[in-house]
């Protein structure tokens, strides 16, 4: 086994057969959905604050796809838990990526990150923190009628 | 008709990206379904074009202008014969498939559609041929009516009464081999059906052209379509077949150069077939390149290439067939081309793929454009490998080897 | 800004066709208005990409896919770069100026154009960007007018203030450079009209992004095309630059696999930028070949480019002059690109253009797809030389010989 | 001056500069014109038919473009005087291209050509002569409204 078969063993599919913060709030703060039209992928996300209404208590998500989407919403509920909203809305996606670990090339880059875009997206619609363009269009339906 | 067999081995000699080796081994290229290899051939022609026949087509009087034109008027002529057209005025050379299928939903279904009238793709029709089908229905007030498939992936006809009971029948579009699971579509009858309604009947041979001959006046069709790039040819050129009387009463799609008779402030008239429908330099050395990728196939021979991806596709599913949790959708292998799509029980297919790819295979995963096919099938997904003149059996093996490997790591 | 002279005469080795010789020399050719030649820096690079890096973009997830999408995306940012656009999202590929030009009318102009809106072009506007307006025009019912030309094929911006009292301006069109007469325009002033108008403001750059620097930011425009064939690059490609907002908020054009984000049988949404508009499989192999002729006229130097092709002209038009008979259109030297267009009396273009082939002069005879021009000229056609970074003086000394011969031929 | 120059001086210039049949008939018994939308040249041809009604009696034409063009429908009028309509209908191209002589290439065969194909429009709208399918676009107007 390579070492990169190695790691994907240890680290993603540790994280997409036991995934933290599975599940949706009933009655959430924020929430957002999205998908990866490449591969249909998809991400719904939850949010609860704490008191002070800007801290992220509680984080759930639920969703389909693959290994690296799955163990990497996973591994952002574990890295944003008892953050600010405005620091998530400005988290580069280095640092998710760099809790991956293994090398991914641009298309899996897009199944990463995925769950990142969702939960600003959510933020952004509850607290209007500022968004990216590169997440604007994230579960926007641009229907043709 | 000569069935000689095909020698892939020898084949590959062709294709340079073959040398390429990886731990000693070349990549095992089994996704020809999205996009084929090029062979030398075809470069080799390309280049000589670009570096000594090379200008704009058609405009010019001088020597390299004439070279130009006649290299892209001698690929159209290649093209005709290719599908047995019965004129060279009736092929116009477009981007690929969709290009040449938005062609038509544009200028033919914008002005003969309307409100009662009923267009009639597939559940297992590519994007191409079923989202400009469901735009200009929308845009025109005509409904939208699916032939729904059964669990095989193959067409339920029956289902036809029914659909011609909901308004005029004016369309009937679908593929003669679809991309996801290999099934060979019955074109034959559904062009009778459609002209029967009065429809015109329209295929996307994309999937088909490149592995099987294709004969326009024996399928009774009024427009075909398909890519060169599946079938040896270039990127950025296909070719759109359609009969001559329909295409001399439509509108053109896109305007400006070359196109034109004549313009003026007020008015402006249409260039003869096909021109009125090649606005603009064309891809001109691409088109030529894709004439000389078809000499290439016929050379090798449609019946060797389907013979050699039948016995491909027969061993994939045998062996696919004895890997534990594997599901393979679609027809039995008599029915359907070199494609063969799967699932791998609690893998998704993009995780199939990415581990298949340390091993130097190269299938594809996703909805393959077949969004609503999925639907049906009830997956997000599938893992697809597909087959041309240049797979060899070691390919087989190796994707068998990777999906244990995939097994394993997800175990 | 390094304004480096440009050794034509040494860039000739890297175009192959002059390697070729007829009667002991190389074709004199002086028609890159139409399309250019094509450096060995751009095939080799192209064939290595076509050997070592193809499959279908976008959707793969094994190395060759990664490769190809990478040279495909990678080009995309080579364009943006080259135009000097804010973002890459905002470049589409599409098979050149016209296709572009089409996407615009057709996604832009069919939603947002009615009774009582007006679309403004020019007189001397190829039909590439004629046609298209013209046509949505009349199918939304929008006005259709056009900006007069003064008798050097100038720009009549005082027709303006008239203009814009016929209904809402809602669309401004003009090309940067006239492929005709090589005028350069003054689109930095439409662009600021067509604002106060509420208008849009289209960039035709097919004749100008070649051969000058072209800034959207600073055009201050809101749509831009071009096509990579007349920049050394292969045929079957060019590209749109479009604002963001304006992007956003248009229906795509063709549709088909790759522009869609979710397809069911009842509804379908697209995909973001800029994939929404490219439907289908790109030119992949074209796209990458384009950014690398982008890198080769960048490398050169626009400026040193510029300059060369002025030096050209002068001389071409200081000689031209002195032929009695002989008609020039358009502005003087400054006022124009590396671009003369002219009339020998008594003899029609086309028959220019045979001779001067025989003695290895390619130029161009026609309307050049600028037919409401010749109208405003008074001429049919007219014979057309223009010139590029491998345009030598040799080559007009050679087109001036010609032309004596013409002559003697007709007197 | 090569072989090719003195040909084209010899014999399209001589029809060119002094064509035969030029000028149309005011009455004509069979009218139509063409043009060549890739340079622009234009013929009109008009015929006058003898008394059975089937002969040619007399053409003539305007028009103005190449010296191909112009010399070569020059040449084709006398090369159809007197003879019949249907005759005439079913002229090969060949028997024009050998009056003109020399080599064409596919371009300017379209200028050669443009005659012959006005003549055949106008002898199928007078006598409904079979026309091809090459030369039915011929002076059609295709407008899109
Ligand atoms: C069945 C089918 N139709 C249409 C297409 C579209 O072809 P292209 O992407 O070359 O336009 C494809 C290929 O992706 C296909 O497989
Ligand atoms: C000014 C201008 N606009 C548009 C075009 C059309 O470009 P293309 O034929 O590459 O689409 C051309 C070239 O022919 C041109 O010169």
């Amino acid at each position: 086994m390579s070492e990169l078969e190695q790691m994907y063993r240890e680290v993603i599919l540790d994280h997409y057969k036991s995934p933290r913060g599975h599940g949706l709030h009933e009655h959430p703060d924020a929430q957002a959905e999205g998908q990866n039209p490449l591969c249909g992928d998809e991400v719904t996300i939850t949010v609860k604050f704490g008191e002070d209404g800007e801290t992220i208590d509680s984080i759930g998500f639920d969703g389909r796809g693959c290994a690296i989407s799955q163990a990497a919403t996973s591994m952002l509920t574990e890295l944003v838990k008892g953050r600010k909203a405005a620091d998530v809305a400005a988290l580069p996606k280095e640092e998710l990526l760099e809790e991956i670990g293994i090398p991914l090339t641009p298309i899996r880059l897009k199944c990463a990150i995925l769950g990142l875009g969702v939960l600003k997206v959510a933020l952004h619609k509850a607290k209007g923190t500022p968004l990216p363009p590169e997440w604007q269009n994230l579960g926007d339906d641009l229907h043709f009628d | 008709m000569t069935t000689q067999r095909l020698d892939a081995q020898k084949l590959r000699a062709d294709f340079a990206v073959f040398e390429e080796l990886t731990n000693g081994r070349p990549v095992a290229y089994l996704d020809s379904a999205s996009s084929t290899q090029k062979p030398r051939q075809v470069l080799d022609a390309m280049r000589e074009f670009y570096e000594h026949s090379y200008a704009n087509v058609h405009r010019g009087v001088y020597t390299l202008a004439e070279r130009a034109t006649a290299g892209y008027e001698g690929a159209r002529e290649k093209v005709r014969a290719y599908i047995n057209a019965p004129s060279n005025r009736e092929v116009i050379f477009t981007r690929g498939a969709t290009e040449a299928l938005n062609l038509i939903a544009y200028s033919w279904g914008l002005e003969n559609l309307g409100p009662g009238d009923v267009v009639v793709i597939t559940e297992l029709e590519h994007h191409a041929n079923f989202v400009p089908w469901q735009f200009i229905a929308k845009k025109t007030g005509a409904q939208f009516a699916h032939i729904p498939i059964d669990d095989y992936g193959e067409l339920q006809l029956d289902a036809l009464d029914e659909i011609a009971t909901r308004g005029n029948v004016k369309v009937v579009a679908n593929n003669l081999v679809s991309n996801t699971l290999g099934t060979i579509n019955p074109v034959e009858k559904l062009a009778v059906w459609a002209h029967e309604q009065g429809a015109i009947m329209v295929v996307d041979a994309a999937q088909a052209a490149p592995h099987r001959h294709i004969d326009v006046q024996a399928l009774g069709c009024d427009f075909l379509a398909f890519s060169s790039h599946k079938v040896c040819g270039p990127s950025g050129v296909g070719a759109l077949w359609g009969r001559r009387e329909l295409l001399e009463e439509m509108q053109p799609f896109n305007l400006g150069g070359e196109m034109i008779r004549s313009v003026a402030l007020d008015r402006t008239s249409w260039n003869e077939l096909p021109y009125k429908f090649e606005a603009g330099t064309p891809a001109i050395a691409e088109a030529y390149g894709f004439g000389v990728a078809l000499d290439y196939v016929s050379e090798i021979g449609l019946d060797a290439i389907e013979a050699h991806e039948h016995e491909l596709v027969v061993t994939a599913m045998d062996r696919l067939g004895e890997i534990p949790g594997l599901r393979i959708f679609g027809p039995p292998a008599e029915r359907r081309t070199g494609i063969v799509s799967f699932e791998l029980e609690g893998v998704h297919p993009h995780d199939v793929a990415q581990i298949l790819n340390w091993e130097g295979v190269a299938v594809r995963a996703g909805h393959h454009c077949t969004q609503p096919l999925m639907t049906r099938l009830g997956v997000a997904a599938t893992t697809r490998a597909s087959f041309y003149l240049y797979t060899i059996e070691e390919d087989i093996d190796r994707l068998i080897d990777g999906l244990l490997k995939v097994k394993e790591t997800f175990a």
